[in-house]
C-alpha cells in the first residue's frame, strides 16, 4: 500500500478537496443561523445569508442614502490604499535595514538588539505618543501599519541573510565584490523571495493594524465601517465585510505568490512536490 | 608575485586540533597537488589560504606579507561543494565576476561592455561544456554540470592564486580531460599560484609540480581529537627523478591488483 | 438556541454585565461590599455581577443572549437590543446625564464656530445624540459639519493632537479633553437634562419568569447607593472604593458625580418613569436613531420597533422591544422589598 | 582596508554597540518630556522618568490599599498565564497541522487553502462572535491569541516541511520509515528549530492580541490596566507597563533562543559567523 | 530474487528528453556500473529504479511485476550530494534504520534491542572508519566523512536493490580502497542487485560484474534537448573476454598518455 505522505491527489480532486471545508462551514452557518432565527426572528448575531446578500447588494451597487456614495467600494478604495503605502514603505525600510543587519556584523551588533526589542513593543499601547507624533490624519494610520510590521521584517530578513551560506558571500569576494555589490547582487536577490513569503504572512497582521487604526478615528474605510456599525450589532454588515476583507486579502496573497513565480523562477524550480 | 608562507599554523575547532605545526613555504606559480586521507583538514588548508579560517596559533604569509584577513579577487576558489549563486542562470554567474569589477556602484554592464562581457563569459561556458544550458539556472543542472560552472566562474577573475578543492571529483573521465585541457595552459600563460585538493592521484601527479600529503603523524586511540594533522609528504614532481610510492597510498594499490 | 435566557424559564443564577461610568460604579462596589449576595441570598437566586470593559461589546453580548440584563443608556438600549428583537425592559432609572456628555471646541468659543470643523467623537453613540441636539438649537444641521469615528478610548489622546479641533465626549475623557489649553466647553447634556439616562435592563421574558432578579437587584441598588450619597465616612470610603475602581481618585470620582443626577431616592426613579417628559425624549431618541439607520438598514419607519412606558406606547403595538417598568422602583420606596 | 561586511566588533565594544540606540532613545525622551513640561507643567503625554519610577513604585512594592494586592504583579501573573497557555496550544496545534499540511498532499490539498484563508480574518472583527462561542471567562482571551496565531504558524510550518530536502523524506523510506516515522522521527526534529523562530516572531502579536482581549473583557492583566487609565491619558502608568510588557517579551524571547540552542544544538552548529 | 527491467522507458523535464528509449534486464545478483558523461541522466537513471522519477513513456518492473511508485526499504540509497539527516549524530543517523523496523509506533529503541542496535551500529560506523566521531552531528563532518556515514546507512538495512551514486567520489584512494573492501563481500553473501554510478573507470571495471554507459546516441546542435541519451555500451564483465576500449573514453585515455 502506498504511504499517506506518496498519494497525490489529482488535479480534480486538489480543488474539491480544498473546497470541502469551506462548504462545511457554509452548512453549519446556514444551520446556525436557521436556529437562532427561530428562536428570536430578529436575531442580528448570525443573519441569514439572503439577508447578507441583500445588505452586500445595497451597500455595493445603491448610493448611500446621506452620503450618495457606494459605500463598499469608497471603504474599500480608502483601506487598500492606506494598506498598500503601508505595507510598500514597510517592505522597502525593511528589506534595507533587515539586509544591513544581516550582512554586517557592526550593524548587527548595533541595531540587532534594538530591532528586536522594537518588535515586541504592543503598538496599540503607545498610540498615544503616535498620534501626537503623526497626527490623526491619513499619516497616522498607514504609520501604524509601518509600526507593526517593519520590525518583524527587519527581523526575519536579516535571521535569513545571516543564514545564507557563507560559501556564497566568500565567492562572491573572491570574484572581487565589494560589501555594496554582496549586498545588491549576491544577497538582496535571494532575499526577494523570502521577503515576499515575509509580506504574505504580513497581510494578515497589516489588515489588522489597518482595521485598528481605522477604528480608533477615521470616517472612511472597512475598519471604520465595522467598528461603527459594531455599535448596534449589523452583523449583516460586519460578516461580508469580514468576507471581503479576507477575500481581499487573499487575492493579495495570491497577487504575491504568482509575482514570485514570474519574478524569481529559480526559487521556484524545485519547489512543486 | 604571489608566494604562499605557512609559518608554524595551527588550526583548532573547539578542542579538536585540526591541522598542527604547518611550515610551508609555496613559490610563485606552483601548482601545488594536496592529498590526504577524508577529513584530515584539507578543506582547512585551503580556508586558511582564503582567509575564510584563521590560524589559532602562527600565520600565513603572501609574498611575505601578513595576509589579509578576507577573500580577495586575488584569489579565485571552486569549493568542494557546489557553490554557484543559484538566482543567476549560467551565463549571469560567470558574467557577474567581470561586472563587479567594472561598475563598483551598480555591478552591472549595459550596451557594448556588457556584450563584450557576455562574449568572454560565452567563450569560457563553451570550455567548461555547458554552451548549451547557459540559460538554465543551477538548480537544473547536474551536479557534474554546476562544479563545471563553478570552474568558469572562478577563472574568469584570472586570479593570482586558485584554490581548488576537488574540483573534478563529480566528473566523467572524459569531461574530466577537457577540464586539465583547460586549466593547463591558464595556469602557465597566467602565471597562476594554483592549490588543488585532489583524490585522484593520476591527476595529483599529472598535473601538479608539487605534491604535499597531509595525515596526522601520530594518533591516540582513546583520545583522537588531541592531534592534529601534518605535512606528512612533499614532493616536487619537476625533476625528472623516480616518485616513491607513497605509504598511505599502499592499500589502494594493493586493492586494485 | 439552548443558552437564549429567552427560553429559560425558571433560573436560579443570573449575570449582570457592567461597564465603567461613573453612573455604574456602585454595582461593582455592591458586589465587593457584599450587599449583592445580601440580596441573591435573600431571594435564593445567585447573581454574577461581571465587568466588561469595551461598552458596545457588553450590550452585544446581552444581545447575544450571554447576559440577563446589562447597564446601558436609554438610546442604546433600543438601537441595539430592541432593534434585535431582544425584548427589553428598564428595571432602574439610575440617573441622567446633567453635563456628563459635551462637545468642546479647540477653535471657537461658542456652538456656533462649530460651523465646518471636523468633529471627533463615538459615532451614532450618545455623544453624536447630544451633537444632533445641540446642532438644532443654533440652527446647523450634520450637513454642515463632518463627523470623524474615534474611539472612546482614545479620544483623549486623540484631543491632544494638534489637527483636532472639536470634540464630543463624556466623562472621565470629557474632563481631561476640556482641561487641555485654548478648550472650552459649548454644549453639555445639562442644556438638554433627562434626554441622556443610565438604566438597569433585563431580558423582559427573563423578568416575566424570574421577577425576583429584579426585585434583588432594585434592593442591591438603592441600598448600594444610599452608601453612595452618606456624607459621613461611610459614604467617603464608599466613594473613594467607586474611584479606585473606574481608575481615579476621590476628587476627580466627585467632580464626575457633580455632573450627574442621580435618582437617589426610588420614587423620584419611578416618577421620572411614569412622567410625560419620558415619551416626549423617547420620540426625539428614536427619531435620532432612525434617521441614522440605527434601527436597522431595512427598517422603513421610525414606528418599527415599538416603547412602552407606563403612560403611553410609542410605535408599533405589535412588536414592542423596549419597556420601561417603574414597579420595582415604586416597590422600593413602598419598602416592599 | 577590509571590507565593511568582514568588520566583526569585539565582544566588548559588541555590548556597548547595542547599548547605544537605547541611550540615544532615553536621551531623546528626557529632552522632549522636559520640554513639553516647560510649555505645559501639567503635561500627562511625556511624563519625566522620576514621575514613572515613583509610579512604578507604588504598582510593584506597596500593595493596594482596598485589595492589598501588589497590582503590577497581579497583572504579570494573569497576563502571563494567558500567554502562556495561548502560546503553548497555539505551538502544538500549529506544529501537528502545519506537519500534517506539509508532509501529505492530500491534507495540504485538503487544507491548505482553508489555513491560508482563515489566516487572512482579522480576528478583531470577530470578536464579537468569538466571546459569543467561547464565554466572556479567561477562555475567550487564550483563545483569540490561538486563533491569531496559530494559522501564521501552520502557514510557516507547513512551508518549511514542504521545503525540507526531497532527499532526506526518500531516505528515510528507504530505511523502511512509515509515513508516521518520517513524521515524528525525521520532520518533527527538524521543524522544532523553526518552530521556535516562529514563536519568537509571533510573541509580539501574541501579546498584542492578549492585550486587545484584556482591554474588552477582564478586570486583570497588563492590558486591562493600560485600558483603564488610558481615558485619563495615565502615561506616566501606560509607559511603565508598556516597557514591562517589552521586557517581558524580550527576556520570553531569549528564553526561546537558549532553549533552541541547547535542545537543538545541530541547528546552531554553523551559525555564528 | 530481485531482477530489474527497463521497458521502453522515457524520462523528460518539461520538453528537455534526458532518458529515452531504454530497455535493459538486469538479473537479480548483478552488481552494474553506469558510467557517461556528466548531465546524461545517470542520477535520473537511479531515481527511476528508487521510485522518485515516474517515466514519461514505459515501465520499470521489479521481478516482473510494475513497480511500486514509493521508495521502500527494499532499494537503498547513497545520494550523489550528501543526505544525512542533520539533526542526528553519527551514531543515530545509523541506527534509526534499526528503529523505523522494531518499532512501529515510537520508533525508538530502549535498554537491551537499543544496546543491540547500537551494537550493530557501531560495528558499521568503525567499518567506514568513523568510529571516533560516532558523537559528531554531520555539519561538524567532513564532505568525505559524512558519504561514508551516509554509506553505513544505506548497508545498515541490508537492501534487495543498493543503489550508489558516485557513492566514493570524495574519497581518498585509501579509503576507497576501504569501502571496496567492505562493500564486495557484503554485496556476494547478501546477493544483493547493486547500481552503481562512477566516473572512476578503474572502480566500474574493478568492482562490477555489468556495466552499462549512458550517452546521447543523436545530437542536434541547435535543440540540445530533442534528443535524451540512451544505451551506448553494455558490457559483461564476467566473460574472461578481453574488454573493448569504450568510445567515449578515448579522450581521457589519450589524455592520460
Ligand atoms: N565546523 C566544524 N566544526 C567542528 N569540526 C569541524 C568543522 N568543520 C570541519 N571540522 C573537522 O575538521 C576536520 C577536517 O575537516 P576538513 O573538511 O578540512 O577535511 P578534508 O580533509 O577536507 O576531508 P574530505 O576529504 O573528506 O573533504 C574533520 O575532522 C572535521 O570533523
Ligand atoms: N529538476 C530538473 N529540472 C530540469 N532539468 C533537470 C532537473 N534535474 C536534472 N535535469 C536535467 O537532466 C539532465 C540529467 O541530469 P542528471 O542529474 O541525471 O545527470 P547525471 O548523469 O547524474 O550528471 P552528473 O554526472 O553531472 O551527476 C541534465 O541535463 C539536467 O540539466
Ligand atoms: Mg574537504
Ligand atoms: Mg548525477
Amino acid at each position: 500500500m502506498t504511504r499517506a505522505m506518496n498519494v497525490v491527489p489529482p488535479r480534480g480532486g486538489r480543488i474539491l478537496l480544498a473546497m470541502l471545508p469551506f462548504v462545511l462551514i457554509a452548512i453549519i452557518y446556514v444551520i446556525g443561523s436557521a436556529e437562532r432565527r427561530a428562536a428570536n426572528p430578529d436575531d442580528k448575531l448570525l443573519p441569514p445569508i439572503s439577508e447578507m446578500a441583500a445588505t452586500t447588494k445595497r451597500l455595493a451597487a445603491e448610493p448611500d442614502r446621506r452620503s450618495g456614495e457606494y459605500v463598499l467600494w469608497v471603504d474599500t478604495a480608502a483601506s487598500l490604499r492606506r494598506l498598500a503605502l503601508g505595507l510598500g514603505i514597510a517592505a522597502a525600510v525593511g528589506l534595507a535595514i533587515g539586509l544591513t543587519i544581516g550582512l554586517l556584523p557592526v550593524a548587527g551588533a548595533g541595531f540587532g538588539t534594538l530591532f528586536a526589542v522594537l518588535s515586541m513593543i504592543p503598538p496599540m499601547a503607545v498610540l498615544p505618543i503616535l498620534f501626537i507624533v503623526f497626527g490623526l490624519g491619513e499619516l497616522s494610520k498607514v504609520m501604524l501599519i509601518i509600526i507593526g510590521v517593519t520590525p518583524t521584517l527587519i527581523r526575519d530578513l536579516s535571521l535569513e541573510v545571516s543564514a545564507m551560506p557563507r560559501e556564497q558571500l566568500i565567492k562572491a569576494q573572491t570574484l572581487g565584490a565589494s560589501t555594496w555589490q554582496v549586498a545588491i547582487r549576491v544577497v538582496l536577490p535571494q532575499i526577494m523571495p523570502r521577503l515576499l513569503k515575509c509580506l504574505r504572512l504580513m497581510i494578515g497582521p497589516a489588515f489588522l493594524f489597518l482595521i485598528s487604526a481605522e477604528a480608533i478615528a477615521s470616517d472612511v474605510g472597512l475598519g471604520y465601517r465595522i467598528f461603527l456599525v459594531r455599535r448596534y450589532l449589523s452583523m449583516d454588515v460586519i460578516l461580508p465585510y469580514v468576507v471581503w476583507i479576507t477575500l481581499l486579502a487573499f487575492l493579495l496573497d495570491l497577487a504575491l505568490v504568482y509575482i514570485g513565480r514570474r519574478a524569481f523562477p529559480w526559487a521556484f524550480v524545485q519547489e512543486p512536490r | 608575485m604571489s608566494a604562499l608562507s605557512f609559518r608554524n599554523v595551527w588550526v583548532e575547532y573547539g578542542n579538536q586540533v585540526v591541522l598542527e605545526r604547518i611550515n610551508l613555504e609555496i613559490a610563485s606559480g606552483t601548482f601545488l597537488s594536496v592529498v590526504g586521507p577524508s577529513g584530515a583538514g584539507k578543506s582547512t588548508f585551503l580556508r586558511l589560504i582564503l582567509g575564510q579560517e584563521r590560524p589559532a596559533q602562527g600565520a600565513v604569509l603572501l609574498d611575505g606579507e601578513p595576509f589579509p584577513a578576507e577573500p580577495g579577487p586575488d584569489r579565485g576558489i571552486v569549493f568542494q561543494r557546489y557553490s554557484v549563486f543559484p538566482h543567476l542562470t549560467v551565463l549571469g554567474n560567470v558574467l557577474i565576476g567581470y561586472e563587479f569589477a567594472e561598475r563598483k556602484f551598480s555591478a552591472r554592464l549595459f550596451g557594448s561592455a556588457r556584450r563584450e562581457a557576455i562574449e568572454k563569459s560565452r567563450a569560457l561556458i563553451d570550455a567548461v561544456g555547458l554552451g548549451p544550458h547557459a540559460d538554465k539556472y543551477p538548480s537544473a543542472l547536474s551536479g557534474g554540470m554546476q562544479q563545471r560552472l563553478a570552474i568558469a566562474q572562478a577563472l574568469a577573475k584570472q586570479p593570482r592564486v586558485l584554490l581548488l578543492d576537488e574540483p573534478f571529483g563529480a566528473l566523467d573521465p572524459g569531461t574530466r580531460a577537457q577540464m586539465h585541457a583547460l586549466i593547463k595552459p591558464l595556469w602557465r600563460d597566467l602565471k597562476m599560484t594554483i592549490v588543488m585538493v585532489t583524490h585522484d592521484i593520476k591527476e595529483a601527479f599529472g598535473l601538479a609540480t608539487r605534491l604535499i600529503a597531509l595525515d596526522k603523524t601520530r594518533r591516540d586511540p582513546q583520545a583522537p581529537e588531541r592531534y592534529g594533522a601534518n605535512i606528512t609528504y612533499d614532493l616536487d614532481l619537476t625533476r625528472d627523478s623516480a616518485v616513491p610510492v607513497l605509504g598511505f597510498l599502499r592499500a589502494q594499490v594493493e586493492a586494485q591488483q | 438556541s439552548p443558552t437564549s435566557p429567552a427560553l429559560a424559564a425558571k433560573k436560579k443564577e443570573f449575570n449582570i454585565a457592567w461597564t465603567i461610568y461613573v453612573g455604574w460604579m456602585p454595582w461593582p462596589y455592591a458586589a465587593e461590599a457584599g450587599i449583592v449576595k445580601k440580596w441573591a441570598d435573600k431571594y435564593g437566586i445567585t447573581i454574577n455581577v461581571t465587568q466588561i470593559n469595551d461598552y458596545v461589546e457588553s450590550i452585544n453580548q446581552y444581545t447575544a443572549g450571554k447576559f440577563d440584563g446589562v447597564t446601558v443608556t436609554n438610546m442604546d438600549a433600543l438601537t441595539i437590543p430592541a432593534a434585535g428583537g431582544v425584548d427589553t425592559t428598564a428595571v432602574i432609572m439610575g440617573d441622567y446625564s446633567n453635563g456628563n456628555d459635551g462637545v468642546v471646541l479647540k477653535k471657537g468659543k461658542t456652538l456656533a464656530d462649530i460651523k465646518g470643523q471636523k468633529i471627533n467623537l463615538v459615532e451614532l453613540s450618545v455623544s453624536h445624540y447630544l451633537l444632533a441636539r445641540g446642532l438644532s438649537t443654533v440652527k446647523l444641521d450634520e450637513k454642515d459639519i463632518k463627523t470623524v469615528n474615534t474611539s472612546d478610548a482614545d479620544i483623549v489622546a486623540a484631543a491632544k493632537s494638534p489637527d483636532t479641533t472639536a470634540i464630543v465626549t463624556w466623562n472621565p475623557q470629557l474632563l481631561e479633553v476640556k482641561a487641555e489649553p485654548g478648550a472650552s466647553l459649548v454644549f453639555d447634556s445639562s442644556k438638554i437634562p433627562g434626554e441622556i439616562q443610565d438604566l438597569l435592563v433585563l431580558n423582559s421574558e427573563t423578568l416575566k419568569d424570574n421577577p425576583e432578579i429584579a426585585k434583588a437587584l432594585t434592593g442591591i441598588w438603592y441600598e448600594t447607593i444610599a452608601l453612595m450619597k452618606d456624607s459621613g465616612e461611610k459614604g467617603k470610603a464608599a466613594r473613594e472604593a467607586m474611584a479606585k475602581l473606574s481608575g481615579t481618585d476621590l476628587a476627580g470620582f466627585e467632580t464626575q458625580l457633580k455632573t450627574t443626577h442621580m435618582y437617589y431616592a426610588p420614587k423620584d426613579g419611578a416618577d421620572f418613569m411614569t412622567g410625560a417628559e419620558l415619551p416626549r425624549i423617547m420620540d426625539l431618541v428614536r427619531s435620532f436613531c432612525f434617521e441614522h439607520n440605527l434601527l436597522g438598514e431595512n427598517v422603513k419607519s421610525k414606528d418599527a420597533v415599538g416603547i412602552q412606558t407606563p403612560t403611553s406606547t410609542l410605535g408599533s403595538a405589535t412588536n414592542v422591544k423596549l419597556r420601561f417598568d417603574p414597579s420595582f422602583m415604586k416597590l422600593a420606596a413602598d419598602g416592599k422589598l
